[in-house]
């Protein structure tokens, strides 16, 4: 198998896709002779030609209207929103339409489109370029948001998305990047949406993340290890659908939950996943349900992000605050 | 004065208005000779009263209380008859809301229009309607489906062309904007219509924008546009069918500003005397394009217009039993919120149903 | 005092405000000459001039983002959306900068605008003019949000948010526009942003709502009265920030809680008010945290739509089931 | 040829560009005198040198490592420093991101400039800029603002224009278009400018528009419109007085494409070989704004250019000081990530903000 990291995972993934299905095209700003600006689609125009793989004008509700239009006629378009911050002008078309056409239209007209969006902080970037908007599309109905942590998922879950036949928001932990490498099968695998995967097995506490949390979560657990802990990790990998099997079974065996997330923290995901925690473990709770998320503010400019984005040593003093509880 | 093979060279900076009748019918130039047969004008008359009739009666419906809202299309229904019969089967059409004739023409049924303003997504199935999209509620929000829906058609090379609407007050959101531009660039087979009809619920034209006449803004992007006279049948099939020409032989997009007037309310729930004098409403009324497509075949003596009333009769009793079937659509199951939200119901939408269903079993042993 | 309907309280705060200080402006979609199609705006172009009250053209991302530009120009204007699904498309210039001007100008530019949006279901609409965004704005950082359930906290709430200095984001529940009237001071008042009420004092159950859901809760509270039951009912008032010492006072008394929000499901309003009854009162809790919401579908047209609002019964029903748990 | 008095007739529907001085800076036009006087070009020269050695330490600042990211001004000097010398202190400056000239001469410092690309809000407090707005990171979403800020200076009855900048690329955002509709309906004081650099990072304007030229947009808002010679300081200097006076007179909105090039990369991280040729850059140095208005100074013997290389030294001097103030500047406090948010901090924060000094206090203790 080749070692990949997440980009080239999923430049694999469109890679496959793009051959496979004459259906596909991929398309958004700097995506075809540039490659993207994170390099993701580096060769596909050259590979696939300029009718597949191509720059679009610079207009973010277009993009995503026009990838409605397309898959409405028979096309499975995979767009790209530059960054987190610049999918908020396609709103009104995802929200309004791309989530909404196969309802409207009682299965008349379906739109198996995927928006490509890198996500999250932690980069050094401007404003707008370190946003989490998970939690808005969670909150769309008719959508399904996926998150992959390493290239393995990250390439098994494009494909799976850009095979479903309902519009998935594919979000991109642009931090970890090029941070994991890992082997990755050249062929063709699906991973399905909707299912969580438990990362580590634990018995004390259960952590549930996604995307470039579930690292850090990983390193928060090897302090706990030392302490004697034994902390079960599990990454959701499914924004919506989630997954509430798996984090029954865990909450229930484990009694302790602590939800990890960058996005600010209000309304966000570590909310859903607390009442799900309650719906589905209340019982079995020996401790509340904790949430370590992002502050309610805007994400600082990057010599303020350290506050912002949590660290192992913040989820491990967590831990321990719910372990001791 | 301009025809189908000069409006290649049509400008709507100069601001002139391609028409070919005047108020009363009768042809502006005297030598012209419409493109449509007499068996066709007679057509366009009939569906033009069709549409009139069915949106007198489905006002009237609502005002019985019968259905929710509804949009009317008095006076602008020259557009929708013309584009009827310029579309073709496998053309789409993209609508904004507000082109009742078109849809018609396209194989829309008026029992699915009365069900969809009654209240049921049933009515968006458009089950005999091919290529025919869901009314638009987002203003100008549709465009940029016509643009990506073109785009799908050059690139699986099929010969169609998609027709999107939108109307004056559309052309004030930046969907409008980003549609055309995106058409232009990507020389997709679209051809635009803004149906100008003075007003945008109660906002005039004036309060829109500033540009003279809304064919101009083509000129941002490089796309042919041209102003025509929206309730003159005749200029707007003319513009209509060179437009599709255009879009169909791969020379890419057209804008059409298509001028009338609503003379209706905006919507059921609507009081145009709010905002709007008499006088204006007369001035229009003399260019109703029913009145002008009769004067036309009176004066050519097409067709025994007399028969009239006894056709509404007879369209009245059609749209009636449309209506009928429309009341007696079966009840709206609870099934019906959950199963079309996606190919498969995920779990979570299961378990939320079952939760309902729940309810409604056990909410009598809870009292 | 004047017997008022919510349309008249609205209208009555704004013509105050008008009156009593010559920055603030309203615009929007039909709110001149017609005076808005519900009538909210009726007669306040002609006491106040169309420099003052106007109407804009048809472009939802303009009408917000103008109005910031206003703000920060000394102005304090007050603009519409003339529906719920129609601030889709200024949700860019909301997120991107109406809440984050201070923040990013460290204090330099400030945003003392007010966005009016009638919202929610129940009114027989078509589709995006029944939608109940809240989740999204309350998810936002930067932005108050507030939903008035009287005429009175209509008025009061409404020239509070004026005043402010910061944005905020004024929901009309649309649905009791004219369902309650009540009398309602002439004088100008406040109703400080970020203060819950308490509707109904009970000993058993919390009830935690907003909006339209009030009127619904109350019924359901008359019900269970019947059965003997005492139920407290929160009128939640400020969607954020939330009055966590009202939520926590009242939990720690009834130990069972309900949530009863119009929106949909998943990342909704009702997760987060779950996560902050764990944070709060874990320790009181005698039944799981209980939520009763809007479906994860889009909102049915009108003939579906009684599935998906939620009646007294269906409250009864799960106050019920609460309070044998 | 275009002067200041025939502007008020140009159309951009001509597809002429308005330029006074040619490749070398000679003028096009013998009689043409500058609307500057000596001293005042001479300045030009001054600024628009800081300005470019401004821009080259930033880059070799970042590529040290020192600073984040940025992006340089190269070759759209001349625009900056037009603005600079038209604007007056209580107009608004509405910026994109890529007018650093515009910047300083409102009275930004370039302490905060590199503050703000080093990550740190406190450089868009513009502490002695009156009416300078912050960098906008969504494309065009700024020029909505402008029309609002246009908006109260009509309202307020103050005679102030506002600048407000935008990329080529920035053109096809829908908030592009609603700006200058609204602006022509509200007849607004606000001066648009498009710096047409050719490219959208690695977009060419080709892929961009199917229009002939930028200013051809303003066409579709009845917004008097020119295309202007962006690396002529003479030629952006007479467009925007012109303009500034349009606006400032009541006449309403402006807008000016401005033709140029980036000459440099689109930030720091980008690497234009990858989509432009050795070339077309080749053919753009050509007309390089300092080459060219050099040429104009050397001609006419305004200033002896040869001490250029000490008045760089000099400039770099400055540069580096404030550089260094930057780096100098106070460590980025936990409290500034909360205390901007609102007027008044919401008790929501101070618990989010207690809990992380909790944290900070007792996390030794935990281990
Ligand atoms: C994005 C959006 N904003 C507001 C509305 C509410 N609305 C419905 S129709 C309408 C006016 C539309 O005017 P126009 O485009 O001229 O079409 P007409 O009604 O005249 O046919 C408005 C403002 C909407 N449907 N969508
Ligand atoms: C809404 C939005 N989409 C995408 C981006 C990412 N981005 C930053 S600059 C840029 C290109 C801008 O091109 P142009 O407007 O021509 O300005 P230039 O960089 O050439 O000065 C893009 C796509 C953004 N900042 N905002
Ligand atoms: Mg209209
Ligand atoms: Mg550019």
């Amino acid at each position: 198998m080749k070692v990949m990291n997440m980009v080239q995972a999923i430049n694999d993934a469109l890679d496959t896709m793009l051959t496979e299905d004459k259906s596909v095209v991929v398309y958004g700003e700097d995506v075809g002779v540039e490659g993207g600006v994170f390099r993701v689609t580096e060769g596909l125009q050259l590979k696939h030609g300029a009718a597949r793989v191509f720059d679009s004008p610079l207009a973010e509700s277009a993009i995503a209207g026009t990838a409605l239009g397309m898959a409405i006629a028979g096309m499975k378009p995979v767009i790209e929103m530059q960054f987190d911050g610049f999918s908020y002008p396609a709103f009104n078309q995802i929200l309004s339409h791309i989530s909404r056409f196969r309802n409207r239209t009682r299965g008349k007209f379906t739109v198996p489109a995927v928006i490509r969006i890198p996500y999250g902080g932690g980069i050094n970037a401007l404003e707008h370029h370190s946003e989490s908007p998970e939690a808005y599309f969670g909150h769309t109905p008719g959508l399904k948001v996926v998150i992959p942590s390493t290239p393995y998922d990250a390439k098994g879950l494009l494909i799976a998305a850009i095979e479903d036949p309902d519009p998935v928001i594919f979000m991109e932990p642009k931090r970890i990047y090029r941070a994991i490498k890992q082997e990755v099968p050249e062929e063709k695998y699906n991973i399905p949406i909707g299912k969580a995967r438990v990362v580590n097995v634990g018995e004390q506490l259960t952590i549930i993340a996604y995307g470039a949390m579930i690292r850090e979560a990983q390193k928060a657990i090897v302090m706990a290890k030392q302490k004697g802990w034994s902390v079960e990790l599990i990454d959701l990998r499914s924004i919506w659908p989630i997954d509430r099997d798996t984090i029954r079974e865990s909450v229930r065996k484990t009694g302790r939950v602590l939800i990890v997330t960058e996005a600010s923290q209000s309304y966000g995901a570590a909310a859903e996943l607390i009442s799900i925690v309650n719906e589905e473990a209340f019982l079995s709770l020996e401790a509340p349900p904790a949430r370590l998320t992002g502050f309610d503010t805007v994400i600082p400019l990057p010599l303020g992000e350290k506050y912002y984005i949590i660290s192992p040593e913040r989820i491990f003093f967590e831990i321990d605050k719910l372990i001791r509880y | 004065m301009f025809n189908h093979e000069t409006l290649d060279k049509y400008s709507p900076l100069e601001n002139k208005i391609f028409q070919l009748i005047d108020d009363d019918g009768m042809p502006l130039d005297k030598k012209w000779k419409p493109a449509l047969s007499d068996k066709q004008i007679i057509q366009a008359y009939k569906d033009l009263l069709f549409e009139r009739t069915a949106d007198y009666m489905a006002v009237s419906y609502q005002r019985q209380g019968r259905m929710f809202t509804y949009p009317p299309n008095l006076g602008q229904e020259a557009i929708h008859i013309a584009t009827g019969m310029v579309i073709k089967e496998d053309d789409w059409l993209v609508p904004d809301f507000r082109e009742l004739g078109a849809w018609l023409a396209k194989g829309v049924s008026m029992r699915e229009i009365f069900l969809y303003f009654k209240g049921n997504e049933d009515g968006s199935r458009f089950v005999n309607a091919k290529r025919m999209l869901p009314v638009s509620v987002p203003i100008a929000s549709q465009l940029v489906h016509a643009v990506g829906i073109g785009y799908a058609m050059n690139y699986q090379k099929e010969k169609a062309v998609v027709f999107a609407f939108v109307g004056d007050g559309g052309t004030s959101e930046g969907d409008f904007h980003e549609a055309l531009n995106f058409a232009a660039v990507w020389n997709v087979p679209v051809v635009f219509i803004v149906q100008n009809n003075q007003f945008a619920i109660s906002v005039p034209i004036k309060t829109q924008t500033k540009s003279q006449n809304l064919a101009l803004k083509g000129v941002a992007y490089a796309i042919p546009s041209v102003l025509v006279d929206g309730n003159d049948v005749f200029a707007m099939h003319e513009v209509l069918a060179f437009a599709r020409d255009h879009a169909d032989s791969g020379k890419g997009p057209v804008l059409i500003e298509a001028r009338t007037y609503r003379i209706g309310a905006h919507t059921t729930s609507d009081d145009p005397t709010k905002y709007r004098t008499k006088e204006e409403e007369a001035a229009w009324a003399l260019k109703d394009p029913l009145k002008r497509l009769k004067g036309y075949i009176e004066a050519k003596k097409l067709f025994d217009t007399s028969g009239e009333e006894a056709l509404v009769a007879e369209y009245k009793k059609k749209i009636d039993k449309e209506f009928e079937a429309a009341e007696k659509h079966p009840e709206y199951p609870l099934d019906d919120v959950f199963k079309y939200m996606y190919q498969e119901m995920p779990s979570e939408l299961r378990r939320q149903k079952n939760a309902y269903e729940n309810y409604l079993q056990n909410k009598g042993g809870a009292k």
